[in-house]
Order: structure tokens, then C-alpha cells, then sequence
């Protein structure tokens, strides 16, 4: 087994790099800088069961060391995602996590069991930070009993392991981490993004069309990095981390925080090539830690025995 | 695989008109940028503060030199950034990106109108170089704010006639590209635009029916189809889930294509 | 009246600038770079009942456009700042918002009734963001109900206007803004520091002797642009907006979000002279957008009259 | 009101040993750095990304040309970017900062010994200096980890006596700082010194009854003494809330004062 393979439920993965769901669209972009095989794993874009246009523009507006987006969950629905993405995906040899999301239950119900039967999707993400239309625009995410009861019908009807994808705009992670686990969740994301905002001092209107969006990037790698430590510490089931990852050593951070397996989204915008440049770093990384293999590392800031070598 | 990313190397930076820098870079990169109307995609410097790149049209291409131009308006954080960069200073660049102009929708002895508005001038100039090779006979309408603003007036008279608009009558036609199109331009075949919305957007209303192009701005993440974040309605669908893509499937659309 | 001149519960400002409290000590530091009189008013550092000599160090740790700290609400007890720290202060003409930190209701009362009658003392600003430990360390401010019963009885011994700064770290910033608004707070002082930690990927340990700290800087503005924005659409006591502000473009941004006066925190130590930079750069920014005065500007980004000339 | 912040230009940069740079920078502000042992707080860019300022002390100070010098060693992200710097680059500094070593603390013809252990010995040169020119003998005992560590071995020569030990023994006494005085000095009347924690914790046990001042590090934010982050306990109220900030009290303290 090679010193950076990992295994994940469901995602039996080369290496520990993924990008991050709606930073990599469905691949095909990608394909033209490099072999999407050699990628740990992919996590493709939010699927909804309808098309989606999504928000108007700007969607996008720069932050320092970070971004804010409000795309709107733009993609073409789940028939076409089924129909014409994932065979694309198909091609190549890596697993796929479907990024799910809606503003009902029935509609993850809905994608989670039709996309869990395509073949070459490994995993679910399920994306609970999706306001929620009957329950007041309240996020799933927000509250721990929704995003529990979440879990559990899509669970129910997935044929892959579920991995819930937390928000970080709640004050209390650990709850929200430990009740998508008890209702069954194999796996855990995180973070999404934090809530914010830009206003343009000339035009005196926030920069988004939508006022708000979600940031990303380095700068809210802090926070990514203290809630997957918190969290890896209370549950039983792996993470995937993510937050402003960039560099190797941002990686091995999310790593030792407690994370098995990294994801990268923003980052993917400056660099094209910036998984496969991440991957090719890892193992000169390991020599320089002492460390083995990957494995050894995860949770190494809080697993006694890893910090002893 | 096409290798899209590369260092370009500054060669020289001038300041043209007011805030408007000219900015010649050498790479290997350049041997790709064979389509005007296309843009880079620049990391104005390796730090991480402000993160996202900036699409900057090629406004000129030297194929035998390796040399490229850039023109830019230097007015936010990261494009007086970009407006300090010196001789040698190396630059990240993908691209070349995008659908340009199509040169193929004009024949020799064709007459072609260049129509720009400010920063949306200088893509304009390697569409006239390429067309006036194609044997293209070019006239070119430049709207500026004011005479300060003006730029690439003369590089543009070596290929064809050029008339000058500005908002202030400060220079030129007083008023905007459409007045100078009024006042000077009696027939063309085929029109190509790049420039602020408003001007857009009264360009398709008159010259809907016409064979015309346009080059659209959006804000930007990734600028290879991938975020979503440039997206546009089109004009057969304009509330629905149809889209296209100002990265890949523009800068440049048919007029009527998409909603301005 | 000067066009700078803001007038806040207690708080008449010469202008819309002060210093955040904790990144400004007692002002004694920054008086041997300039006159804190020039200053709009000035938040002091937390103070408790008793001396406190807070976190073991490191207690800071730099990140992307950020900062982590844990110090620890070190000071020098109620005592110590009542006879020393105050009464040096009373030599400027300047405002003083005393920052009023407690780990028991008892404290913050304790401190709140003795600091609010001291002459200088303008108005308090109640750091809800503490951990309360009879509550297992839950923390005061992520609780609306728990936060209100604090502004209520930190109203009742209180000699002089009560603002109460909160904490970004929740899932829903308004209805706790509401919650403290009807338990009587005469304004909203927000936002403090986000949850935060960076591991050290050679020691494989956290930077911060804490593990975690509060992330500060840039890199949070467009959080606390967000949340500012949200909340003085939905309250009507006014706002110090702060997070991240480095420039006068950033004040601006603070004002049309819908902040009445704006503080400075971290960057008060990257250029010491920051505060009256700030203030003397605002009259050349409110001719650029074209404003008579500051007051024009806030809440501009969803104030109908202001966005119309 | 002292002005404490500037600009400095660089004059010259070289990589004396294994990733360790000798930056020399002129400046006005160089005029008020009289005393050895005090510190810069050093902005390395105007970017946002590295927001803080990285506190590198005073190596040596030449008042008639307005020079001088700082070393450092290129490891995290902020001193590499400044190992980048070349001539005619302006840094921002804060500084002089902090109390240095007390000069008067010796007499002409008394004996100092100085102690510094890798990225320590900087602020020991400008004090060398200005022991001699007050008369007083200089011993200089230099820790480093391997041969490629060593630099300013000639430099301190000049101004006295110089022991260099290596960890590894590639050059020098082999082992630590201690060594070297245990095998090479025979009494001293002063010892001043700077270097990692666990130099400074044995230097405490062996010297505590003696004459030393040692000087301190501590992860900084101000570096005014207004934020708190430096803070350390006294040996005096290990526990309790009693405290010296390294940044204004130190970084020079007398040995015994401050918790190591
Ligand atoms: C296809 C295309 C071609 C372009 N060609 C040119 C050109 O040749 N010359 C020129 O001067 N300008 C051109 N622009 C506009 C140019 O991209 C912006 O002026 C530039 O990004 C502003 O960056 P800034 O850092 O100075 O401003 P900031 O406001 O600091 O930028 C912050 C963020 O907003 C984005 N942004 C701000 N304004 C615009 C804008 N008008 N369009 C798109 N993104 C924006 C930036 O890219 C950045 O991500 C082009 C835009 C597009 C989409
Ligand atoms: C009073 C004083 C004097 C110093 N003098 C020198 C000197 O002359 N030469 C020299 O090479 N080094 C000196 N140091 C250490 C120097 O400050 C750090 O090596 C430097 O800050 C590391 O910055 P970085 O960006 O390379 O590392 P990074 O790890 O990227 O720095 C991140 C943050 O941590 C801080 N930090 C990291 N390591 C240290 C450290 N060891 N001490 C304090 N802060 C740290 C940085 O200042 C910055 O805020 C001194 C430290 C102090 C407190
Ligand atoms: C443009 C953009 C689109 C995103 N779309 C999705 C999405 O569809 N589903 C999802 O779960 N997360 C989405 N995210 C969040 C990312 O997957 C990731 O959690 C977040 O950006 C933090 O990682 P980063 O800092 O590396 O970007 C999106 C992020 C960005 C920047
Ligand atoms: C070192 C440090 C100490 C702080 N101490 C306090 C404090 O004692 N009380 C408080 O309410 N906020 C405290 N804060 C939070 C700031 O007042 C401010 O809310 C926050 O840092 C965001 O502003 P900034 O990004 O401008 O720093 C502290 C912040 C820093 C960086
Ligand atoms: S910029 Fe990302 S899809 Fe166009
Ligand atoms: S660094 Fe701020 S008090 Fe010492």
C-alpha cells in the first residue's frame, strides 16, 4: 500500500486529495490540465433534483485571502448530471462523491437515492447548508435535529455511504458533528463556507447580486482547522477536511487537526494544477516530518502516540 | 493537453493616458494567443492577500518576439498592483482564454466596424491588426470619458480610419460611440464591440440584425467554465436554467445570443 | 457640527473612530505615538473583578490577512483599573467604553456597577463572548436568553449606557441582536473574534498554549460586514462595527453596512499611528463619494434615501 | 513624543551561513538605536497576507552613516520574503522597542562574558561594541548546531576573545554553549546572553547567584507592550498575576527575574 493511500467509507482513495465540491465543477475543465485519475477522489458539484440557474451576477467578489461566492447552487439537475457527467467521470479512475443538495428533505431524498445508484459514485455529501423553504429559509445545517432527521431519510435510501457536509455558522460544532453521526452518517465534511458580506463604498451596495455569499479561501482556514479538531475529537467517523488548503503544509495541518482526507476548493482557481502539485509534494512532506505514511498523521496534534516519534 | 498556464515577463510598462497602463510581456505562452478577443487570467503577484486572479484582455500579440500587450485601467487594489510591476518582474498567466472575435465571419474587401468604450478598446486592436492582414477593410469608433482618457488613437489610424468620441466633447464627437457612429460611419459589414455595458446593451438594440459581435464583462473566479461564477442568461431563455459561460463560451457572443 | 461628529448613547464622538478594546490597553502605549484625544472615544481593555494574568503563552499566532490570540482577558482587576488605569485616562478629551469581562453573572455585575460610576467612564461595553463557567463553559454569548438576563442585570446597576459586543460564533446573529436589544442594551458592539487554531506542523502541536484563540484581522471583515449589515436592518439601537478594518475604504464599508462608529482592532498593531491616520483621511473620502458628513453614509447599503444621490 | 516608527532602506543583504542573511538597511531611525540588546518590529511587505510584524533585534548600529545591521534566519514564510529583499527596498520598521543590556552594569576593565546560542548572537555584536568602547574585555561564547550555522566568529575576534561550540562537533568545542565555558572561560564579571529557551533555563541554574541579564523571546503582536501577548510570570509569583512583558520590560532581563 502506498505511503499516501487512504481509506475512506466508500472512497478508497490513492491519496488524501480532493477537490471540493463546486470548485471543480463535474471535472471536464480540469481534464485539460491534468489526469483526473490521479486524484484521490473527486467531490463533484452540488446535484439538485431540478436545473438550476442559480443566482444573478456578481456571484463572486475578492475578500483578503479570501472569496465570497453566491453561485446559487447552479447546475443542470440530476437527469443530466446522471446522464452526461457522471459517464464522463466514468473514464477515469477515481472515485466520485455526489455533493447533494435541495430546500426540502424530499428533494435530497430524491437525488441522494437516484445518484447512489450510478455506478461510479462512491459517496454522498450531503450539502446541509442549503436554506430550507418550509422551515422558514432556516439552514438544515443550523440545527441539529433537522440536520440529524436529514441524515437518517437519506441514509435510508442511499446505496453508498453518506457524508454530511457541516456548516461553520453555528456556535456549537461538536453537537452537530456527534447528531449526523448518531443518525448514521458514515463520514463527515467540513467546513463550508462562512456567511458573508461585501458593499462596493462607490456604488454603496453590496458586491454580490444576492447581498451575501459564502467565504473561503485562507482565511477562514483558522476556523476550518480548530472545528475539524474539536470534532475529530468527539466522533468516531472520519473527516474530510477543508478550508483555504494551498499549500502542502496546509494539508499536513488539516491532517494532524484530525482530518483522514483534504479537500481543496478555492484554491483550484488561482492554480489549475494545484491537487496534482499538492499530491506530487506529499510524500517529500512525510520524509520531512518522519512520518511513514499518511495515516500517521491524522489526529497527530490530539492522538498521543503520534506525537511521541 | 494544451499547456494554458505559463510565466510571461514583463518587458516594459507605460502609462498611456490617465490611469491607463500599456504593459509588454515576453513568454512562451504567447505562441498560443492566436485568437483576438481572448484574456488572460493574471495572478497580479504571488501574495496571497488578494487571492483571485484578474482576466485582462490581449490587446496585441507579436508572434516572432514572443511579446504581448496588455492595456489596463489601473484603478482597484490589485491593478495598481499590476501598474507597479518593472522590466524583469515575472507574471502567472493562464490562458489564453476564451472565445474570441471570429475572424471568419468577414471576406477580404469586407468593411468591418471596431466599436470600443474605454478598457474595452484594446482587445479591439489585435482584431484590427488580424483583420487588416485578412485584407479587411477596418474603421474603428473609440469612446473615451475625456481627452486624458484617450488612447491607441494612432495605433489605430495605421490600420484604417478611427473616430474619436468623448462623454465631455473634450475631444473628438461629443457623446458616446453611438453619436460617432451617427455622425461618421456610413456602412459596414460586419461590427465588433468591447466596452461598458450601456453601450453594449444600445449597440444590440440597434444592430440586433446585423452580423455583430460582443464582448461581455462578468466577474470572475476560476476562468476555465468551472465556478460558474461568469454566467449569463441567454436572450431565448431569459429566466430559465440556459446559460452561457462569459470565460469559455465568451468574452465574445453573436449579438442577441445572451441578455445584456 | 463637524462632519465627523457622531453621537452614540453616551458617547459624543468627534468622530466615527476608536480603538477595540483589548488591542489598545489602557491608551498608555499608543499616547507616546499620538494625542488620544484626537480619538472618536476609546474601548479599553476587558476588565474583571480580580487581577488576572490570562492564558499561558504563545497566545498569538498569525494566520492568512489574520491573527489568533488567547491572552486571557489579562488585566489588572477592577481595583487597580479604577485607581490607575482610569484616572490617567481622565487627562484626554476622549469618551471611554469600558469592555466589562466576567466568568459568573455576579462578576460582570460586580464589575459593570463599580466601572460605570467612575467619571470618565461613558458607557460599558458588555463582552458577552467569555465563557460562563457555572453554565460548563458554555459561553454567554451564544445563548440569546442567557445573554438578555446579563444585559438586564448589568442595565439595572449601571450608572451610564450599556453597549453589548457580540460574538460571531452563532448560527443566528439577529435574534440574539434582538434578544439583547429588548433586555434593555442601549447598542450592539460587534464583531468580536471568531473561533480559531493553527497547529505547528514540526511540533505537531497548536501554536496557541490554548489550542484555540480568537481570529481577528482582514481576514473577518466580510463576517462582520455581513452581520452588521443583517443586524441594523433589524434593530434600532446603533452599532460599533469592527473586524478587519485597515483603511479608510474599510470605515466606509462598516458605515453602509449600517454601523454608526467603527473600531480598530488588530491593526492598531501593525501601524500604531492607524486611528488618527484613519480620521484624518476621512474628510478627503466623504468629498470622493460625494457625502456631506458621516452620518450620510450608514446604513447606506440598504437605506433607500442614501443610496439615491 | 519620540518618533519610534520609519522607513529603512536596504543597502546590502548576504547569506553569511546556512539560511542565515545579514540585511543592512540606512534610515533615520537608526539614530535613536543606542542601545545593544533592543529590538525592531519589522512589517517584511505592505501585503496583508503576513499581517504582523516579525521582531528581529539589533545587530549592529553605525550612527555616522545612519546604517545598521539585522540577522536573521530565512525558516517560516515572513523572513524568507525578506531574505528577498534587495538594495534600494524600504522596510517599515517600529523600533528601537524593548530594554537592551544594561551598559552600566560593568565598569572599564571588568570582564563580560557574552553568550549567544544560534539566531542569539545578533544582539551580542552591537553590545560587544560598545563593551569595548567603554574598556571593558569581551569573551565571546557562540553556540551553533553544525559547522554551516556558524557566522561573525571574525567579527567578534576583532573585539575579544571568541569560543565557538557546535552541537555536532563539526567545528569547535562539541556540544552546547556551556560546554564551551566549562572547558574555555575561567572567571568573568558580567554575563550577558541571548539565545534559545533551554540555553537560557541553564544558564539561570548555573548563574543565578551571579551577575547576568539574559535576553528573552516571546511570539509577539504589538510589540509596545499594549496587546498582552508577550507576557511572562516572575520567579518572584510564579502562579499568580504578577508579569513583565518581554516586548517593553525585556526582552533583556536580569537572570532570576522572569519565569523561564
Ligand atoms: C474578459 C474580460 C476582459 C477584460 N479585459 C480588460 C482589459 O483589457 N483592460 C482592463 O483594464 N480591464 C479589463 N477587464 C476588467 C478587469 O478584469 C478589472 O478591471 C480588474 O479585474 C479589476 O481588478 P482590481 O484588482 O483593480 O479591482 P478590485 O475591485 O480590487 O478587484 C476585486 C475583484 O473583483 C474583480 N473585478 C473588479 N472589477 C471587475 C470588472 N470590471 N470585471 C471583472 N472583474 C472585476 C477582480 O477581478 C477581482 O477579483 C476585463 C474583464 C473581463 C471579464
Ligand atoms: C525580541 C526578539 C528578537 C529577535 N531577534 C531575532 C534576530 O535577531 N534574528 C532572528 O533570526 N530571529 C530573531 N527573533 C525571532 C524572530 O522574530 C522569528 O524568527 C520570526 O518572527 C519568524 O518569522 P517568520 O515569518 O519567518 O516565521 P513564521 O512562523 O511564518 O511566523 C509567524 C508568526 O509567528 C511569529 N514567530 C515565529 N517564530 C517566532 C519566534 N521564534 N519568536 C517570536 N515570534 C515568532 C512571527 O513573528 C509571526 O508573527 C527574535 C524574536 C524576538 C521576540
Ligand atoms: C465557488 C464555490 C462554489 C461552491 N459550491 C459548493 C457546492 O455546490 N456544494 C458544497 O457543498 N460546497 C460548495 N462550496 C464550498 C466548498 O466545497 C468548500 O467547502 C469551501 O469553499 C471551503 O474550502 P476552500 O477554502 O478550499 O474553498 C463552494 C465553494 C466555492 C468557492
Ligand atoms: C489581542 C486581542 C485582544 C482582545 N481583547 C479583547 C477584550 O479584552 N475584550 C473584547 O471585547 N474584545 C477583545 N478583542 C476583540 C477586539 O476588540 C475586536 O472585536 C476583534 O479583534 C475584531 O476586530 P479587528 O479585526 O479589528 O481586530 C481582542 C482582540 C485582540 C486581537
Ligand atoms: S469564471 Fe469560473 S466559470 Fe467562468
Ligand atoms: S507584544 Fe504586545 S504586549 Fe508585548
Amino acid at each position: 500500500m502506498s505511503r499516501l493511500h487512504v481509506e475512506l467509507p466508500g472512497l478508497s482513495m490513492k491519496n488524501p486529495i480532493m477537490p471540493a465540491s463546486g470548485c471543480f465543477g463535474f471535472g471536464k475543465e480540469y481534464a485539460e490540465f491534468y489526469d483526473l485519475s490521479e486524484l484521490g477522489a473527486i467531490a463533484i458539484k452540488a446535484t439538485t433534483a431540478e436545473p438550476r440557474f442559480g443566482n444573478p451576477t456578481p456571484r463572486v467578489a475578492e475578500t483578503k485571502s479570501g472569496m465570497l461566492n453566491a453561485i446559487g447552487l447552479q447546475n443542470p439537475g440530476l437527469h443530466a448530471v446522471i446522464q452526461q457527467e457522471l459517464p464522463r467521470l466514468a473514464a477515469y479512475d477515481v472515485p466520485i462523491l455526489a455533493n447533494v443538495a435541495g430546500s426540502e428533505m424530499e428533494d435530497y431524498i430524491e437525488v441522494a437515492e437516484m445518484i447512489s445508484k450510478v455506478e461510479n459514485v462512491h459517496a454522498l455529501e450531503l450539502n446541509i447548508s442549503c436554506p430550507n423553504v418550509k422551515k422558514g429559509g432556516i439552514a438544515f445545517g443550523t440545527i441539529p435535529e433537522v440536520a440529524a432527521e436529514l441524515t437518517r431519510e437519506v441514509k435510508r435510501v442511499s446505496s453508498v455511504p453518506v457524508y454530511v457536509k457541516l456548516s461553520p455558522n453555528i456556535a456549537d460544532i461538536v453537537t452537530m458533528a456527534k447528531a449526523v453521526e448518531a443518525a448514521g452518517a458514515d463520514g463527515l465534511s467540513m467546513i463550508n463556507t462562512l456567511l458573508g458580506s461585501r458593499i462596493d463604498i462607490r456604488t454603496r451596495k453590496p458586491i454580490l447580486a444576492n447581498q451575501y455569499g459564502g467565504l473561503s479561501g485562507p482565511a477562514i482556514k483558522p476556523v476550518a482547522i480548530r472545528m475539524v479538531h474539536q470534532v475529530s475529537q468527539a466522533v468516531d467517523i472520519p473527516i474530510i477536511g477543508m478550508g483555504g488548503v494551498q499549500t502542502v503544509e496546509d494539508v499536513i495541518e488539516f491532517l494532524l487537526a484530525g482530518a483522514s482526507a483534504v479537500a481543496v476548493g478555492t484554491a483550484n482557481f488561482v492554480d489549475p494544477m494545484i491537487c496534482p502539485t499538492l499530491i506530487e509534494q506529499l510524500p517529500d512532506m512525510l520524509d520531512e516530518l518522519g512520518a511513514d505514511h499518511v495515516q500517521d498523521l491524522i489526529g497527530g496534534s490530539w492522538r498521543e502516540a503520534c506525537n511521541v516519534r | 493537453m494544451q499547456k494554458k498556464r505559463g510565466t510571461l515577463t514583463v518587458v516594459a510598462q507605460h502609462e498611456i493616458a490617465r490611469n491607463i497602463f500599456e504593459l509588454t510581456c515576453r513568454g512562451e505562452l504567447v505562441q498560443q494567443m492566436r485568437e483576438p478577443g481572448q484574456f488572460l487570467h493574471v495572478k497580479v503577484d504571488p501574495y496571497e492577500d488578494l487571492l483571485l486572479r484578474r482576466p485582462i484582455s490581449i490587446c496585441d500579440v507579436n508572434l516572432e518576439t514572443s511579446e504581448m500587450k496588455m492595456i489596463y485601467r489601473a484603478e482597484g487594489v490589485g491593478t495598481k498592483r499590476l501598474s507597479a510591476k518593472s522590466d524583469g518582474v515575472e507574471i502567472d498567466a493562464l490562458g489564453p482564454l476564451g472565445h474570441g472575435f471570429p475572424l471568419d465571419a468577414v471576406q477580404p474587401g469586407d468593411h468591418a466596424l471596431l466599436v470600443g468604450g474605454g478598457i474595452g478598446v484594446p482587445p479591439l486592436y489585435y482584431l484590427a491588426k488580424e483583420l487588416v492582414k485578412k485584407g479587411v477593410e477596418v474603421t474603428a469608433v473609440l469612446g473615451f470619458q475625456s481627452k486624458q482618457d484617450v488612447f491607441y488613437e494612432q495605433e489605430f489610424q495605421e490600420l484604417g480610419s478611427v473616430y474619436v468620441a468623448t462623454v465631455d466633447g473634450s475631444y473628438g464627437v461629443k457623446g458616446f460611440v453611438t453619436d460617432a457612429i451617427d455622425q461618421e460611419v456610413a456602412a459596414f459589414d460586419v461590427l465588433y464591440a468591447c466596452g461598458p455595458t450601456p453601450m453594449l446593451a444600445s449597440l444590440t438594440e440597434r444592430y440586433r440584425e446585423r452580423k455583430a459581435f460582443l464582448s461581455f464583462e462578468e466577474r470572475m473566479g476560476c476562468g476555465i467554465g468551472a465556478c460558474f461564477a461568469c454566467v449569463c442568461h441567454v436572450e431565448s431563455d431569459p429566466e430559465g436554467a440556459t446559460y452561457r459561460k462569459v470565460c469559455t463560451d465568451g468574452p465574445v457572443f453573436p449579438v442577441g445570443e445572451v441578455v445584456v
